[in-house]
């Protein structure tokens, strides 16, 4: 893998979230502020814009996150922003100035992405907020490398893990973020966090597997 | 009529650009007072930086005139407006800090929301980076949420209304970054909130408003953003509603009788100053019932969420100290005495 | 839905009440300022009478702060709030003279309404055969009324409370009853306005809201107890509806390309403050069009219609008298710069 | 007739506007500000409250109607509290301090009503005001005695011809009041002090048929 993975995997979430824009900011209004799908859909469509800036091939693959996620910081705002903003900095700084990485520097660089967020958000699995997605996928990659799987079929898995938990999220009562505020309320919705990560996960998995 | 509720009826253009427009017409109509800087999208003191030690806040638009309405002499030294409910980036607490800073540091007052708390937290690490000293104060003032460890805290509300005008007299005064920083605080520790709305809010960006509400219910608690409160229930007769909310916040702030309050009355956008003043009347039979004075008010549109009818009551025990910087000169676009 | 839209949700009691608990509670958040006389529903500057030429205002409530919560140091000398949007009586407006009258005389500042003409009017008589001295001077400034032999005459609505200030000044410095008088004719001479309602009104001691209007309409020149105005019509982008605003006054107002104005844009009560910059900026493209400069401005809710949604831009024409008057000092709960 | 014919008018007067309260406030709402029928119930409320502080035998009716009219100006507010307060004065000063009173009396008294509203809110017959139903009921009612009609009949005509007036507003333009504002919008309604006028009429009608 390379700068032109990351990018369309970049390219390949904004879209996404593009689409899933209006479900995200739904989700959010029942249990936070109705603004999810705006952030991040703002957040990614100036990622990609700035992609198109920096051209591409000068550029290698952990230059080209950690430009992503300072734009992230730079322009959602909201918890989500400095969020993901220090989490693809991290995978970033994770995949340094190589040209190429494989499976072990994708796996490194999610968990320091993970890490990234917890360090600033200090939320830990179970308080119904993106960790409950990312926490999984990043565990999942892992082991299914480790039990011998192929790249696209591990992040297959990892992405099907964020699924779960983001799924998981629904009966679980909010004690970080906006949603926290709901107490019990918030028992019975959907993380919106949890949710955009899945389908940000779910553009590594489909990028992953597309590349031969 | 279903659909009567969901036709959004706003003095705006293309609702992206809101916020912008906005500020566009503060700086057009107090040109004296105050600065926009466009392209960080942050509001400035006119004649900043001065020598004092410089204020500056910031948080999501929709709650006009806080935060940019405060910017003048006497108060806020910048202000960082985020896009409707969300929060600003650090690149504009980053810039506000350096348009601001005259050697002396720069106080942020933040108010605590996960979004609020991380942007400005790697706002200052960056400002910090450039040699810039920077203290940041938390204001988490309203009682409608429990502060345990099963929430994110409580919200910042009413009180940072106060915090800024009472910093910023402590600035104003040559307090050090320390000294502003730590009246910030005190006023932050003896204060409390509590906002009831009848009718929600609706996100100029956002399809719908930004929640449901029956037409005979109000949400007790609410939050500037529209966050639920403490429960849901009908409408009743202000004499029963501010009871209770006076309870809730009296309960929680350690006013004994004989202490003397500053009483803030606050509309939350789209209630009329008529019924402010009833609040305010109903306020004043409970303080008087607990013996507390109420020796200053502020009645009004302070801190709002776009045009959620509905009103918060912030109480603020007060000292010497406190009400002497409370007198003291403030000139800014929504708050002005002295000059 | 339908009852969605017929359940009134206010912070009141009875609302037989509400006049006399919203004074209250200006009473009570003002005493510095202010004494309510509950007998005669009169709100009364706290230290009246002066030696001053004493000015007093009325009218129905539901305008607040308008006209109580200018009462005070450098505006009103006493108000008469008659119940919501319906004229005060002679009673008041007699008594309240008889209160501010320091031998002086006394400028009954009248919005143009035949309730509030006719019973000021009687007023003045009983005053005189007290002998005391009443000059009358009438507001009617709203340009989305016709003024012809068919109509009661345009409406008194922005200039008003610009009007209050500015003869408050005048009557601070010291100025003839004629004086006072004649500043405030100048002010109402030389200002116009007009205003825009996207919801009614509702009346508290009615069964439903004042006029019914469609989800995605607007009234076009509504009058502050919601009379109609020029025309209904859908709801279009702010650029477009503060364009058609600013040509209707600025039609009628003569204000050749030079000239400065005070630019006023007021909220009716449920529009919150982020809009009334957005109309702001609107403004000031519409007056640099036309090569006027608004060198003062006010912005914010003084003379509402209850929780109407909707706004009103007065202009006024200011010469160096006038902006000096208006850069005056003031202390009022609604009003204060200076002092 | 006497100070008990006036009383009881009075009382009659206030019954029904107290009846017809929403309604009227209705007509006020389509062209007004929707708060005549409370301005007129109040005030007539307060009138019947006076009189019974004032012991009915010792005071005159002209003293009577001075007293009601006094409480309407200082109740009423509004351009209804002005006009009917001034009407109700002028009508007992005209009647002076006789303790009893005539036909001749009656319609000299009800002129001057008429003439006290013209004197302050000068409006005239077509303007869409409490005028419209005023004018023709004094007018009929001079005609009507002029022509040899008894006093119930008399009063009665002037009442149906104030009716008439009240429903000829519905087609007319206001030029004065609250309604001129309306313009052309004001066509089509039925002015609300016409209404209020027509019910005060009604229940003179009523008091005098009663009488023995
Ligand atoms: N402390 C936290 N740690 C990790 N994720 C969090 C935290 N707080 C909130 N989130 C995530 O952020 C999401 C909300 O993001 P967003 O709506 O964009 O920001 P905001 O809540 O400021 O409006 C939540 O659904 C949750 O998944
Ligand atoms: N200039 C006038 N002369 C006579 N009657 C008038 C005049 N102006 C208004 N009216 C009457 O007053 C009525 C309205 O009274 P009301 O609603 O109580 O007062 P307001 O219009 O002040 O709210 C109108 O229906 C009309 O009949
Ligand atoms: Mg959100
Ligand atoms: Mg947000
Ligand atoms: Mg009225
Ligand atoms: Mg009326």
């Amino acid at each position: 893998m390379n700068a032109d993975t990351v990018q369309r995997w970049l390219e390949q979430a904004a879209a996404s979230l593009r689409e899933q824009r209006d479900y995200l900011t739904q989700l959010d209004a029942a249990i936070g502020d109705a603004d999810h799908g705006t952030n991040m859909d703002r957040g990614f469509t100036a990622v990609v814009a700035k992609l198109g800036e920096t051209d591409g091939p000068s550029v290698g693959p952990g230059k080209l996150l950690t430009t992503a996620g300072g734009t992230l910081v730079s322009t959602v705002g909201g918890a989500s922003g400095p969020l993901w903003g220090t989490a693809l900095r991290r995978a970033g700084r994770a995949l340094g100035d190589a040209e190429e990485f494989g499976s072990d520097e994708l796996a490194s660089a999610l968990d320091a992405a993970l890490e990234g967020v917890v360090e600033l958000g200090a939320a830990h699995e179970g308080e119904k907020t993106m960790v409950d997605a990312l926490g999984p996928a990043v565990r999942t990659l892992r082991e299914s490398l480790a039990g011998g799987a192929s790249l696209p079929d591990a992040v297959q898995a990892a992405f099907e893990a964020s699924e779960e938990g983001m799924r998981a999220t629904v009966p679980l009562q909010a004690s970080k973020g906006r949603a926290s505020y709901l107490g019990e309320r918030s028992i019975g919705h959907q993380d919106p966090g949890a949710t955009s990560t899945t389908l940000i996960l779910g553009a590594l998995a489909s990028t992953v597997s597309a590349e031969k | 009529m279903a659909i009567a509720t969901q036709v959004m009826k706003k003095f705006i253009n293309d609702p992206a650009d809101v916020v912008k427009e906005s500020l566009a017409g503060l700086a057009a109509a107090h040109p004296d007072l105050v600065r926009v800087d466009f392209e960080n999208q942050i509001v400035v003191r006119k004649d900043a930086p001065t020598g004092k030690v410089a204020i500056i806040s910031g948080g999501g638009s929709g709650h006009e005139p806080m935060h940019g309405g405060f910017v003048g002499a006497g108060m806020l030294d910048a202000a960082c407006p985020g896009e409707v409910f969300t929060s600003p980036v650090p690149d504009q607490m980053l810039a506000a800090t350096k348009a601001v800073d005259g050697g002396a540091g720069v106080v942020h007052i933040v108010k605590n929301y996960t979004g609020d708390v991380m942007n400005f937290k790697l706002a200052a690490e960056l400002a910090e980076d450039e040699d810039i000293k920077v203290e940041s104060v938390l204001t988490n003032d309203d009682v409608a949420v429990e502060d345990s460890l099963y929430t994110a805290g409580r919200r910042g509300v009413g009180i940072t209304v106060l915090a800024e005008k009472i910093a910023g007299a402590k600035a104003e005064a040559g307090g050090s970054l320390a000294e502003v920083a730590a009246i910030a605080r005190k006023v932050n520790d003896n204060g409390r909130s509590f906002g009831v709305a009848f009718t929600s809010a609706w996100t100029p960006s956002s399809p719908t408003p930004t929640f449901e509400i029956g037409a005979d219910e109000m949400e007790f608690g609410v939050g500037i953003h529209g966050e639920p409160g403490r429960r849901r229930e009908k409408v009743k007769p202000a004499a029963e509603i501010v009871a209770e909310m006076a309870e809730a916040i009296l309960s929680d702030l350690d006013a004994p009788s004989g202490s003397n309050v500053l009483a803030f009355v606050n509309g939350l956008g789209g209630t009329p100053t008529i019924e402010l003043y009833v609040i305010y009347n109903e306020l004043a039979k409970q303080l008087a019932e607990r013996g507390l004075t109420a020796t200053r008010s502020l009645v009004g549109d302070y801190i709002t969420s776009l045009e959620m009818a509905g009103a918060s009551i912030t109480l603020l025990k007060l000292d010497d100290e406190l009400t002497q910087l409370w007198d003291a000169p403030v000139h800014t676009p929504a708050l002005r005495w002295g000059r």
